[in-house]
């Protein structure tokens, strides 16, 4: 059993709690060992280094020593935000004259040595699709879905190291796994508005209006995220989205672990669907031998 | 310290006349400017030099010496280049156990087209015996000795092409 | 010896920062120098006939120029001293200019570097022999590599001029790249019509043997002397006979396979005829498609067959012949645009590459002419047009120009409105580079009569929506993004070197850059020779060419080809390995080493084994001399002490500690 | 229209975004790519392309006081596609850490949410949505912000009602105290 440290991010705790919940259920459904970093902090997210890079890497930091005591290789989070603050820090503080910078900030000097991924990486890579495959019980057949990844899972390429950043698959392969049609959803890195749906609900609506819309020229039943940012944009948001564009979209957006969770049989208690604001049931409904209630 | 406001020390040169020799042309050709402490002495091709120039410049007080030729598999004659490297890996390897630093030479490659890589091979190379400063006076060490223990290199032991 | 030292200004080159007169004074004092001055440009007439002068005046019998780079000049100055009477291996240059002037600043420091490089030059001197070089035979024959149209005007130049030619072609015909081109820029010439009358010239010319469907083995040997291996791959059909009547690819089953000279638009049987000009006009098996090659059954077309020509245990052929000169035309390749994973990387059918629109706007194309987009067969409304697809991007390492993708584009934007006169048409750009005759008034043309719709500013996504594709780039004249959907979407793919061309390189001894571009020997004034003798390079081999420039280079090769071959004898580099019998002990590492064949052992009066140089043969590479355990091969020229000479000028040698013990 | 002297280009300017970012603005050559990319060209005064050639001529003001640096969302496409490999996300973000320590903030809204959420982290060591949006509400008086979200949300039960205060809380509030002292630049 492979064993990973784990980071849920601060959105994990509140907006996105679904997906952290749904995220360990899938992982221990796999064999995938998450060991919680303890006492962790938030990453800084987008607000950190747009303020300052040292101060980024300095919130960042913190989390990563603790990672480091738990003796392990690699930190997986599955938020794409927290990821790529945390995959910058450790990749900037290689260098020794940055790193002096952030240990001045710190209260102890930075040892860290992990690598952060995200838990889709660690999931496509160190379990892989086939294992995943292998344990699907009820397959989503007759669900047709798009995959979003988001603008940051992927990008940069130099930094992300982690499958084709203008068309990236594993999410897609992984939804094929659990038995689900997989619409090719050509915007899948396209920025939804990102953390600018409080101070600037305008973009949020113009943005990620344009992926619903395309989404919707799919005919797709679903459209299947894994940034709790995206998640809550087209989601939470879709009713403001539809109100400033005078639009009718009604496309749930499930997390990818939330439909693989279903495909694995895990209880849907830890999946938390009844928290997702488009009403999912229409769309569950596609699926030909639906999973029983427990 | 910059090699270019330091005193000048003594850096011989060995360029095959095909690559590295039109390199250093095209880096001239396209004013890429360089220290001045390279001295380039012109060959045919970097398997015509023996082991044995390098260490005589070293022993008559050079304080680096650069060969240059063609990438491997470029060379102008087929393989001369290959010879070199066999050559010059050997003697990289005896030179310390003579007492010289070895990383008073250093062998490289560089094309007729690349005007900017000498450049940096320069630079580097330039700035490296720089921070080695002037070679030591090798009084302590008898000049029949030196070539004694550079003999093997010389020789080629260890190198195919002498069997 | 007297020697005579010239150090020349260069006009402001040289004496911009080394003081010239410096270093002449310090020349003087030189062991031997006979007589040092300076000189304003001394490969000029009068600085040349300034040294014959001196020569005689001072009765000098070794000369330094010091001056630019001996690759430049050394030539011309040796020539000089001939002039004045004295051997011409008694000269020795030093580069004062490349070497010293054009890299540093520093006045003092440069001045002093050129005294020592002059020092250096005067020592080697001082050990010089007088030289004489050998004669030989030439083989009064020439070998294209490449049918392309470079290759088929240096072959029909170098035919026409009255040599023997040997074409050798990879594909199963000549054209190359043209052949495939619906109209040529800027003329709007059919490019099939310009080209078919020469091809069918080749075939035709008695002086031109034509291999297709070959390629390059192995070359040995040297200038007036080489010795080639041509591969003649199996094409499982007697081309003695075969007639090109064309039954047999009406009857074969097997035709899935993309078709290669329609660029993949549509598919070819498997035995095939390239296209209806094709020259040589026969046909050719493909071995990994054909049923019977495959699975052993099948065997329709030999059946079919009015001449029997079929033979399907054909082998590959290796032929060799005698040439006294190559010209390498090997072309491009075009950019693998998949690279770019922004725009589809071959998701979209309806995105395609400029050449594969050639196909369609051709008549002989899959088409017949009409513009058809892929995926539904559609006629295309909206056309966009992205250029530098490969090219100005160091992100895909090619950061060069591709040169003309700009005119072609301009080109298809113009058929495009030809052929369909309700379209549009969008052009991407990031710079307009149209500097041929009549190039930039034909871009002009396709802006302000044909209305194409040019965009300054790259594309950065192509995407689908509906059955249109959305393709967003930027304006950055009006300052932002621009969108439009597009039904068809051409990419203008650069140019790359031809896939093989660093292999070949290899066995021609001809340098690639480092994108696989072969090395000229001069930029300027040495355009289509290389750093070996007797090979030349003519067309998109050395770099992105258009036609006009890859025909006139196929000329310029031809013309050099012919004026090396007018000769019937050429004169050996005398700088060449000689063996001191007394000191050879025979133990023949020094053969073994060659990498010409050049030494072999012979015995002497006594019977013992000595190494024996073939002049003619050695190509001077000093290998043998450096491998010689008893120093008894020196490299005229290049000897051990004339090396250890310039080492010891340059680090004269300490006292000597011990040297006796 | 602004015109601009060249002569007077700001050299120091330009400098100080080479060496925050790291990158080579001169190797620039204005194709597009990043504005042709860039999801948020809608909203911005100048295109990305735009501000990259302001930078080039050194003019550090109309830089530091537009608002697309603030409005870019660091979303990577620009980065991605540059034909000349230049972090052009990172050159925005340099831009926008300079225009904060030089007091611009031409997105107050946006400046003001960034605020908030930092001091809802140096505060709790954790992001809390619901502090955090009072205090945005608070600073900018937009009162009305996303109340339409609350019910749906609150119904989800999306919105923690106590922050997750973590043990470590203090060495976080210390990283801050440092960094205001500190002033760090990079």
């Amino acid at each position: 059993m492979s064993k990973v440290a784990y980071y849920p991010g601060c959105s994990g705790q509140s907006t996105s709690l679904e997906y952290d919940r749904s995220t360990r259920a899938v992982c221990a459904a796999v064999g995938l060992e998450l060991v919680d970093v303890p006492d962790w902090s938030c990453c800084g997210s987008s607000p950190a280094h747009t303020v300052n890079h040292v101060l980024s890497a300095a919130l960042s930091a913190r989390n990563l020593d603790l990672a480091h005591s738990l003796g392990v290789d690699v930190l997986a989070t599955p938020c794409p935000s927290c990821l790529t603050n945390l995959r910058n820090a450790a990749v900037e503080m290689e260098d020794e004259g940055f790193r002096g910078q952030v240990n001045a900030l710190l209260d102890r000097p930075y040892v860290g040595r992990v690598d952060p991924q995200s838990v889709l990486q660690v999931l496509v890579e160190q379990v892989g699709v086939d294992e995943v495959a292998r344990r699907v019980t009820r397959p989503l057949t007759g669900l047709r879905v798009a995959c979003y990844y988001g603008c940051i899972m992927n990008r940069p390429p130099e930094r992300m190291r982690f499958d084709d950043h203008e068309n990236p698959m594993a999410m897609d392969r992984l939804m094929e796994a659990a038995g689900a049609e997989v619409a090719l959803f050509p915007l899948k890195v396209e920025c939804c508005g990102a953390s600018f749906g409080v101070p600037r609900g305008d973009i949020v609506a113009r943005l990620s209006g344009k992926l619903l819309d395309a989404a919707r020229g799919l005919g797709v039943d679903a459209i299947v995220t894994a940034c709790p940012l995206c998640q809550m944009n087209l989601d939470l948001r879709q009713g403001q989205i539809n109100a400033a564009l005078h639009e009718h979209f009604r496309i749930p957006v499930f997390y990818y672990t939330q439909l693989l969770g279903l495909a694995l049989d895990v209880p849907r208690s830890e999946l938390g669907l009844d928290r997702l604001c488009v009403d999912p049931r229409l769309a569950l409904g596609k699926i030909k031998a639906p999973a029983p209630v427990r | 310290m910059s090699a270019s406001d330091s005193r000048e020390l003594r850096i011989v040169g060995f360029l095959c006349n095909w690559c590295s020799y039109g390199g250093a042309d095209t880096a001239g050709v396209a004013r890429f400017s360089q220290p001045t402490d390279l001295r380039i002495i012109r060959v045919p091709c970097s398997g015509r030099i023996d082991p044995l120039f390098i260490v005589r410049a070293l022993i008559n007080g050079a304080d680096g010496v650069l060969v240059s030729g063609c990438h491997p598999r470029d060379c102008h004659y087929a393989e001369g280049n290959f010879y070199a490297r066999r050559r010059l890996e050997t003697l990289k390897q005896f030179l310390s156990a003579t007492g010289i630093d070895p990383r008073r030479f250093e062998y490289t490659w560089v094309s007729a087209s690349e005007g900017q890589r000498w450049q940096h091979v320069v630079t580097e190379f330039t700035r490296r015996i720089h921070e080695l400063g002037p070679a030591p006076t090798m009084s302590h060490v008898s000049d029949g000795a030196w070539f004694d223990a550079a003999a093997p290199a010389a020789a080629g032991q260890g190198c195919p092409c002498h069997g | 010896m007297r020697i005579g030292v010239f150090i020349c200004h260069c006009g402001s080159n040289i004496a911009g920062t080394v003081d010239v007169v410096a270093v002449a004074q310090a020349a003087a004092k030189f062991p031997e120098v006979a007589y040092a001055t300076d000189t304003m440009y001394a490969c000029s007439e009068p600085g040349q006939e300034a040294i014959v002068q001196a020569v005689k005046e001072h009765q000098l019998d070794g000369v330094v120029v010091a001056s630019c780079t001996p690759r430049m000049h050394e030539p011309t100055f040796r020539r000089t001293v001939e002039r004045a009477g004295i051997n011409r291996y008694f000269f020795e240059m030093a580069n004062i200019r490349e070497h010293v002037s054009w890299i540093g600043k520093n006045a003092e420091r440069n001045t002093v570097k050129a005294i020592e490089l002059v020092r250096m030059a005067v020592e080697k001197l001082r050990r010089n022999r007088p030289l004489i070089p050998k004669r030989f035979d030439v083989v009064k024959r020439v070998l294209v590599i490449g049918g392309g149209v470079a290759g088929i005007q240096a072959a029909l130049d170098c035919a026409d001029g009255g040599q023997e030619v040997v074409l050798v072609e990879r594909e199963q015909s000549i054209g190359g790249k043209m052949a495939k081109l619906d109209k040529t820029f800027p003329t709007i010439d059919c490019s099939s019509c310009v080209l078919g009358p020469k091809m069918v010239d080749v075939g035709q010319h008695p002086k031109i043997t034509l291999h297709t469907l070959a390629e390059i083995e192995s070359v040995s040997g040297y200038v007036g002397n080489f010795q080639v291996t041509i591969r003649k791959k199996a094409r499982f059909v007697d081309w003695s006979k075969c007639t090109g009547c064309g039954l047999c690819m009406e009857k074969c089953p097997s035709r899935k396979a993309p078709d290669p000279f329609n660029e993949g638009l549509c598919t070819a049987p498997s035995i095939n005829i390239p296209f209806p000009q094709a020259i040589p006009k026969k046909a050719a098996i493909n071995p990994d498609t054909c049923i019977m090659k495959q699975k052993g059954k099948c065997g329709l077309c030999a059946k079919i067959c009015p001449v029997k020509c079929i033979d399907f245990d054909q082998q590959d052929e290796l032929v060799t012949v005698d040439v006294g000169a190559i010209v390498v035309a090997t072309g491009y390749d075009l950019f693998d645009w998949h690279k770019y994973p922004q725009y589809g990387q071959g998701r979209y059918p309806d995105v395609i590459t400029s050449l594969q629109y050639e196909r369609l706007l051709s008549a002989s194309g899959p088409t017949g002419g009409h513009i058809k987009r892929p995926s539904d067969g559609k006629e295309p409304k909206t056309v966009v047009f992205i250029q530098c697809v490969g090219s100005r991007d160091r992100s895909v390492d090619r950061p060069y120009c591709s040169g003309f993708c700009c005119m072609y584009t301009a080109k298809q934007a113009i058929l495009t409105k030809d052929h369909i006169p309700d379209s549009q048409s969008y052009v991407f750009y990031m710079d307009i580079r149209s500097p041929g005759k009549g190039y930039d008034e034909f871009t002009r043309r396709a802006m302000e009569e044909y209305g194409a719709q040019y965009v300054r500013g790259r594309v950065s996504m192509i995407y689908p929506k509906g059955d249109q594709l959305v393709v967003r780039g930027a304006d950055t004249l009006a300052g932002t993004q621009v969108e439009v959907a597009a039904d068809l979407v051409v990419l203008a793919v650069g140019a790359e070197a031809a896939r093989g061309a660093v292999t070949l390189g290899e066995k021609l001894r001809v340098v690639p850059d480092q994108y696989g571009f072969f090395v000229e020997s001069h930029p300027k004034l040495k355009p289509v020779e290389t750093n070996t003798a007797g090979v030349f390079l003519a067309g998109a081999c050395q770099g992105p060419k258009d036609i006009p420039a890859s025909v006139g280079q196929g000329s310029a090769a031809a013309a050099k080809v012919l004026a090396l071959l007018s000769k019937d004898q050429l004169e050996s580099d005398p700088q060449v390995s000689r063996v001191t019998p007394a000191r050879c002990v025979g133990c023949g590492k020094c053969v073994q080493t060659c990498p010409f064949g050049a030494i072999k052992l012979v015995e002497d009066r006594f019977g013992n084994p000595k190494a024996e140089v073939v002049e003619t043969v050695c190509q001077g590479c000093g290998i043998c001399t450096v491998t010689c355990p008893q120093g008894a091969i020196q490299l005229e020229h290049f000897t051990d002490n004339q090396i250890l000479a310039e080492v010891n000028a340059l680090c004269p040698p300490r006292i000597r500690v011990n040297y006796a013990s | 229209m602004r015109i601009v002297d060249l002569a007077t280009a700001d050299q120091d300017f330009i400098a100080e975004v080479e060496a925050r970012s790291h990158q080579n603005l001169r190797t620039c050559y204005q194709c597009g790519n990043c504005t042709a990319g860039c999801p948020y060209t809608f909203v911005y005064d100048h295109s990305v392309s735009q501000v990259m050639r302001l930078i080039q001529l050194g003019q550090r003001e109309v830089v530091l006081q537009c608002k697309s640096i603030w409005l870019c969302a660091s979303c990577q496409s620009c980065t991605t596609r540059c034909p000349n490999r230049i972090d052009v996300a990172k050159v925005m973000d340099v831009c926008r850490h300079m225009a904060r320590e030089q007091g611009y903030a031409t997105e107050r809204e946006v400046k003001l949410f960034t605020d908030a959420f930092l001091r809802s982290v140096e505060r709790h060591g954790r992001a809390f949505e619901l502090g955090l949006m009072a205090d945005y509400v608070l600073h900018s008086g937009r009162v009305f912000t996303d109340v339409d979200l609350a019910p749906k949300a609150l119904a989800r039960r999306k919105l923690a009602f106590r922050p997750h205060a973590i043990v470590g809380r203090d060495q976080i509030e210390r990283i801050f105290q440092r960094f205001r002292k500190g002033g760090a630049h990079v």
